[in-house]
């Protein structure tokens, strides 16, 4: 996989190229449920971010001691932990936050998403290698939920991180903060990316017949 | 709160506060298994079972890790739990009824790492339900991710037939029905009032 | 006889019936008319607003998408007008117009051109922007403005012209609909101002008598599948008829439940959308059971006053189903083994 | 993605039994040890926080408390004083005041809403014999409509001091707390409720009476347990 | 399935209603047609195997005499329809688009239209006997199909049929030939009936008569034999009725199975103008030279119900009864089920109801936009077989054509163009159709 690249490579794909909410549509569940405002959606995108490297670090340095057979079964204790603990430190710094966010911090354990980077990367490369991996696909992770968060909360709450952006007399577009509006978040944002990749592909199209013409 | 009404329960966890629709829970089923009817609701009948089970299971832990006051493993124990008892029904429903299997088995690998499942175990630890609440929650659960999932594939298949324009395609078209479905179930509202 | 003339080929058959999909649309329009006119009389200028800036906004978005995706425009098939008719129908006059326009354009991208255009939208378009308006905005949404109002043709609602993005301020004035009275306090409206449309409510759900007389103009035109309103006040009569045979006092009479709230528009004009119905008659049938069923449910036990509009989007939502549950029976199905 | 992959990832040569366990447990005994470390570590923080968090609800709806204690319902029906950090079974807090004076008990109640649960603490005044404070804790209510529960400045009004005075017979309330619609308001046992959010005020109203009926008439009846704080 | 019994009168489920377009031709006498000067007789009028041709280029042939002889029993004789000069024995183009086999005969001028006749087959032979000399007749189904009628007789060991349908409903529009041969062949049909009877062994025959021709109806029971078990019976009016499908339903409320044989239900039906031929035919020992045909449609300027011979160019016909200038479309057969002529070269065939030209104007309605598919309802309302057409149209769209065949029973349908007349959409539904099961066929026949 990828032998070629270095670093900083894991890292930039997971931004943008491989971003696991915009282009693989992974770890839905927590995507839509905590991204009602910006700062649900940051610090579960940060929380899960940590899971990630730290997994990704663990499983990795432990490749070479984890027989295939039990891999799975210690991957999910690994991953588990590390929930435990971020959800007892989110406790801890801020029961606000905490309670905003629920129950869906122990769900970043059935994330697919850091299951999927475990056995599809860091089981299989160095720990340098999975940190940088795990950075990339968590801070895209956290940017992308960010994203939704950010418009969700503009539009339903007028604010952003909380302060008002907005004269008092702004109409709040309630629905953004309901289930629905984060379906409709995240569907207006895969629309954008669709409509961007595809704008690319049909440019990328014309340049190579312009060129095909002048070969010709 | 553990003293309502197990009809309230059942209404609440399918309509109100329908997993897929209000919680969102079990996102990447309901999106990946959703394009064809007859596995929809294939997954549906096996996500409602897996639901019973690891209910009954995750009751019996809450039991235990009060009982040895260890709060922090409620997690591992959860996660750990269930893996093992989704394998063991495997196994059990491989030998015991093979047609059974056919239907349901390719799901239950799936089924073990949805959030769904260890979603509703968590919540009904929070909310204290006895173990016949906790039994009825599961059913109201799993009947609620089984008609979002059927009503879903529904309206693919219908789409499947349909010009969709090229941006749409694909994932945004899926996630654009279920927040038209996660209005229309607004009206249920109240309903477990 | 012309020698060298070319003769066109086609297949099969090679007259049709004359119907046409514009002629059909047309129609509906034309049947929405006499609501909209008791609309724009009953609630003065600021109905007119409403159902124009509704149609305008709806229209405006089909076409700029068309432009924008460089298809030919649709609107000359009459549908866009109808979804903007329909959805205007159903908003609260008085309603901040740009709402309306917000609204407008949630119908026609969200609820059909994203989906592929007219023949693909699943869901009622206009019912698809009045729900995401009420979930949006839903203290505007339940706030309403009596009808006959003195002075309703020189003067509108203080929220109607509200700037856009900012919240409205109302009228001393708003008063609850028929249902709102019923389920929070109990209190029956006379059938007669339900049937007339002396009552508050959306702009076309006031007036039973010529909801009917357009679905009657549809029906007899073979434009309308008569069995799905039909089904619909059937399950609504004796569903609630037979909860009012059990308490009264608890339970609202099933006329009454029959004449309030959009239950006449929806079920005449909402439901029996071609495209988001079902297709086969027992198909119709059960859909518009479910519809009368679940909206006597939510009326009655749920958190909302009304239901209408859930219940058909969820109709809208079963009606794959039930065109697959009740596909009729081939010819010759029955003696297919004996055959082969 | 993932698990079905995983699934039929094809198996190499079995390594020994031992490896497995090996693994299993070195894993295992390292996410224990974390795990009791950071609970060892955060537990007394989050203990903190949220007796804070209490403490601050309690002055919240019992306006001139300074200081609180706990206690606990007894199987007898008296109520004892809650030791150290136990937080098992039924439990009400007293408030007191600068001069170490009984001003009320602020008490827990639950009640479905619009969505979902709503958890919210009030305050009962001994000699107002009525609620003087409400704080919703916990609301899943529609932002803009039920959420005005929280917000709406006429429907908080209610709870500055609604009545729950104990019958003659002393075994419940005199009379019911009961919702009306909005500006019918004439007795002081009655909550004005909020135009276009009627379920959740309604709500609000029937969890409190609910809770009241069952928590007053103990409270009075076991005054003297209260006081013997002094 | 109960048939429906509106105004007292049978029926069979759904159907749709096109405007008749009968009365300008309906109450014209059959009139007999000249020789063109070149009567081209393709050898495949039928369905299966060709004629084998056994007469050569520039041999003489008179009026009656056999030109091919049938290939095997899925096949029949064909007959010179006029006295005259093989000219080719070459390819000729037919109504397919493909070119066929076929005898080029150039009528002597003055050619008599009196007949010769041959062997005659009395009533009283054998039903095999019977069987060999309708197929040495040539007759094939009239009504449009073309199946050779022997064929469909010979009833298979442990087989029986207890009711011969004689089907005079003729419910395409603008077509009037059965209507005119019940009014004017009624002794011809009569007699086809008991060779019929005897054949099949039916005991009884009804005779199915649509409510829009009640001079035909009342005519065919004043003369109905009093020896024979049978009645007249007069149908709603309403499309598809003529098919055979939908006339067992209407008549004897009996379903053949899908993918099945009327025999398999005891019923047999035959057309009225075949019925006709048989009764002229058969005592006579003749084989088919001509057929009755009306040449109609609003481009048409001497309407009427002609005595036609096999092999007259479409060309010489159309010139004969004189078209509008503006003539775009010809159909061989009715507008519903008929075919476009793809030229006016092709000829006349045993199979040919109806002429039917159309000029532009007319044809304007046809030609209005195609919308995409309302899912109206229209055509689930009208199909006669009750198949979907709606959700096979779009499936035909996105190609998944073994779903169509699989889950929504394509094959069964017999494009009687019912759904593609009512679409509001005007959706091509029978193109689309004709071109699924192609399709299936090919991938089937690839498959196996």
């Amino acid at each position: 996989m990828a032998s070629s690249k270095s670093g900083t490579d894991e890292f930039i794909k997971g931004l943008w190229n491989e971003n696991p909410v915009f282009v693989q549509v992974l770890g839905m569940c927590p995507v839509l449920a905590v991204s009602n405002t910006a700062m649900n959606a940051l610090a579960m995108g940060l929380a899960t971010a940590f899971v990630l490297v730290m997994s990704n670090i663990v499983v990795s340095s432990l490749r070479n001691f984890i027989p295939k057979q039990v891999r799975i079964a210690t991957y999910i204790l690994i991953i588990a932990t590390f929930v435990t603990v971020v959800d007892y430190v989110i406790q801890a710094v801020s029961l606000d936050l905490y309670k905003a966010l629920g129950a869906f911090i122990s769900l970043i354990v059935v994330n697919c998403l850091i299951l999927g980077r475990a056995e599809a990367f860091a089981s299989k490369n160095t720990v340098a290698r999975s940190t940088m991996d795990g950075l990339g696909m968590g801070i895209g992770f956290a940017f992308a939920l960010f994203c939704l968060g950010a418009v969700r909360e503009i539009l339903g709450n007028g604010a952003l991180f909380g302060a008002q952006l907005f004269h008092d007399s702004f109409e709040k577009w309630v629905v953004m903060i309901l289930p629905s509006g984060g379906f409709f978040t995240l569907a207006a944002w895969l629309l954008l990316f669709n409509w961007l990749k595809q704008r690319k592909a049909k440019k990328e199209e014309t340049a190579a017949l312009a060129l095909q013409k002048e070969v010709a | 709160m553990a003293d309502d009404s197990l009809w309230t329960i059942f209404i609440n966890a399918s309509l109100v506060n329908n997993f897929v629709l209000a919680y969102f829970l079990g996102i990447c089923p309901f999106l990946g298994v959703s394009a064809k009817l007859e596995t929809a609701s294939r997954m549906g009948g096996a996500v409602t079972f897996v639901m019973l089970v690891s209910s009954i299971c995750a009751f019996g832990i809450q039991t235990l890790l009060v009982a040895i006051d260890a709060p922090y493993l409620k997690l591992i124990a959860f996660i750990a739990v269930i893996a093992s008892t989704v394998q063991l029904v495997e196994m059990f429903i491989k030998k015991v009824s093979p047609a059974l299997f056919r239907s349901l088995g390719i799901f239950l690998p799936l089924i073990t790492t949805n959030c769904a499942i260890l979603g509703l175990a968590l919540f009904q630890t929070n909310k204290g339900y006895s173990f016949v609440q906790c039994i009825v929650y599961a059913l109201g659960a799993g009947a609620g991710f089984t008609l979002a999932l059927v009503l879903m594939a529904g309206l693919r298949e219908k789409l499947e037939m349909a010009e969709v324009p090229d941006v749409t395609k694909g994932t945004a078209m899926a996630l654009m029905i279920a927040g038209l479905l996660s209005v229309t179930f607004m009206g249920f509202g109240g309903l477990g009032g | 006889m012309a020698s060298g003339k070319t003769l066109e080929i086609r297949t099969s058959p090679h007259i049709l019936s004359g119907y046409s999909v514009d002629t059909i649309m047309f129609n509906v329009v034309l049947a929405l008319l006499p609501v909209a006119g008791f609309c724009v009389f009953a609630f003065g200028l600021a109905g007119l607003l409403t159902l124009s800036v509704a149609v305008v906004s709806c229209v405006v978005t089909e076409d700029l998408i068309c432009r924008a995706t460089s298809k030919p425009s649709t609107v000359g098939d009459w549908s866009v007008t109808i979804t903007g008719l329909l959805y205007g129908l159903t908003l609260p006059p008085g309603l901040p117009l740009w709402m309306t326009a917000v609204g407008g354009v949630i119908c026609v991208a969200l609820g059909k051109t994203l989906f592929g255009g007219l023949g693909y939208n699943t869901f009622n378009p206009a019912l698809v922007g009045r729900a995401v308006l009420q979930a949006a905005f839903p203290v505007a949404m339940t706030s309403w403005i009596p009808g006959f109002a003195a002075g309703r043709f020189s003067s509108l609602p203080l929220s109607t012209l509200t700037l856009p993005f900012t919240s409205p301020e109302y009228d001393a004035i708003t008063s609850a609909t028929p249902l709102a009275l019923w389920k929070f306090s109990r209190e029956a409206t006379a059938t007669s101002d339900l049937a007339m449309g002396f009552i508050s409510g959306s702009a076309g759900e006031t007036s039973s008598v010529f909801i009917l007389i357009g679905g009657l103009y549809l029906i007899a035109r073979n434009m309308m599948n008569w069995r799905i309103p039909a089904a619909i006040f059937a399950s609504v009569f004796v569903f609630s008829g037979a909860l009012y045979l059990v308490d009264p006092t608890r339970y609202a009479s099933p006329i009454f439940m029959l004449f309030s709230g959009g239950l006449m528009l929806g079920a005449t004009f909402m439901a029996t959308d071609m495209v988001s119905s079902p297709m086969t008659s027992r198909g119709c049938y059960l859909y518009g059971a479910l519809i009368g069923v679940v909206t006597i449910v939510i009326r009655t036990w749920g958190g909302l006053p009304e239901g209408v509009m859930y219940a058909i989007l969820l109709g809208n939502a079963f009606a794959p189903h039930l065109d697959r549950w009740t596909r009729p029976t081939i010819y010759g199905a029955k003696g297919k083994e004996a055959a082969t | 993605m993932s698990q079905s992959e995983l699934a039929t990832a094809p198996a190499p040569a079995a390594p020994s039994i031992w490896h497995m366990y090996r693994a299993m447990v070195g894993v295992g005994v390292f996410c224990g040890l974390l795990i009791v470390s950071v609970f060892q570590v955060t537990l007394p923080i989050i203990e903190r926080n949220k007796a804070e968090a209490l403490q601050e609800a309690i002055f919240e709806v019992l306006p001139n408390a300074t200081k609180s204690t706990t206690y606990r319902l007894t199987e007898a029906g008296g109520f004892e004083l809650v030791e150290g950090e136990d937080d098992a079974g039924r439990l009400v807090y007293a408030g007191y005041d600068d001069a170490e004076q009984l001003v009320g008990l602020a008490v827990e109640a639950e009640g479905m809403g619009y969505q979902d649960v709503i958890a919210l603490i009030y305050g009962y005044s001994f000699t107002e014999q009525a609620i003087v404070g409400i704080q919703v804790l916990e609301s899943k209510e529609t932002p803009g409509l039920g959420d005005k529960i929280e917000t709406d400045a006429d429907f908080l009004e209610n709870f500055k001091s609604l009545d729950v005075s104990v019958g003659e017979d002393g075994s419940a309330l005199a009379n019911s707390v009961v919702p009306v619609k909005h500006g019918e308001k004439t007795q002081p046992w009655e909550v004005d409720g909020i135009t276009g959010a009627t379920i959740s005020s309604v709500a609000i109203a029937n969890l409190l009476d609910r809770s009241a009926q069952y928590w007053v008439p103990r409270i009075r009846n076991n005054l003297a347990d209260f006081q013997g704080q002094e | 399935m109960r048939p429906m019994r509106l105004l007292g009168l049978k029926t069979f489920r759904h159907g749709v209603h096109p405007p008749e377009s009968k009365d300008e031709t309906s109450g014209l006498p059959i009139r007999q047609f000249p020789f063109a000067p070149l009567l081209i007789i393709p050898l495949v009028q039928h369905m299966g195997a060709p004629s084998i041709p056994v007469v050569e280029e520039g041999q003489e042939v008179e009026r009656g005499q056999r030109i091919g002889r049938p290939d095997g029993f899925m096949s029949v004789s064909m007959h010179a329809p006029a006295s005259g000069l093989v000219r080719r024995v070459a390819l000729a183009p037919s109504i397919t688009g493909r070119m066929v086999p076929a005898v080029y005969l150039e009528p002597f001028p003055g050619s008599t239209q009196e007949i010769e006749n041959g062997t005659p087959c009395p009533l009283d032979s054998t039903p095999d006997e019977i069987i060999a000399a309708i197929q040495d007749a040539g007759v094939v189904g009239l009504g449009g199909a073309a199946f050779p009628t022997h064929v469909k007789l010979k009833i298979p060991e442990g087989k029986f049929v207890d009711t011969l349908i004689i089907n005079g409903v003729e419910c395409e529009p603008f077509l009037t030939t059965d209507h005119r041969v019940m009014l004017e062949e009624s002794k011809d049909i009569f007699t086809g009936i008991r060779y019929l009877l005897k054949v099949t062994g039916a005991e009884r025959v009804i005779i199915a008569v649509e409510a829009n021709k009640p001079d035909a109806a009342e005519h065919l029971r004043e003369t109905f034999p009093a020896d024979l078990n049978g009645s007249v019976e007069v149908l709603q009016v309403k499309y598809p009725q003529g098919a055979e499908k939908m006339l067992f339903s209407a008549l004897l409320d009996r379903e053949v199975p899908s993918r099945g044989l009327p025999l398999d239900i005891h019923a047999l039906c035959c057309n009225v103008a075949t019925a006709a031929q048989l009764g002229q035919l058969l005592p006579r020992g003749r084989g088919i030279q001509e057929r009755v045909i009306t040449v109609t449609g609003p481009a048409v300027k001497r309407k009427g119900n002609y005595r036609i011979p096999i092999g007259t160019p479409l060309r010489f016909l159309l010139e004969h009864v004189g078209v509008a200038d503006d003539v775009n479309r010809v159909f061989l057969g009715g507008p519903m089920m008929g075919a476009t002529a793809p030229s006016l070269e092709v000829s006349i065939t045993k199979g040919t109801s109806g002429v039917t030209a159309f000029t532009n104007t007319a044809a304007e309605r046809t030609h209005s936009p195609v919308y995409p598919c309302i899912r109206c309802g229209y055509c689930v309302d009208a199909c006669p077989i009750f198949l979907d057409p709606s959700t096979l149209g779009r499936l035909a769209a996105t190609e998944q054509f073994s779903t169509m065949a699989d889950e929504y029973n394509l094959m069964d349908c017999f494009e009687c163009g019912s759904c593609s007349f009512v679409c509001p959409s005007h959706i091509p539904l029978v193109q689309r159709f004709r071109a699924s099961k192609a399709a299936v066929r090919k991938s089937k026949a690839g498959a196996a």
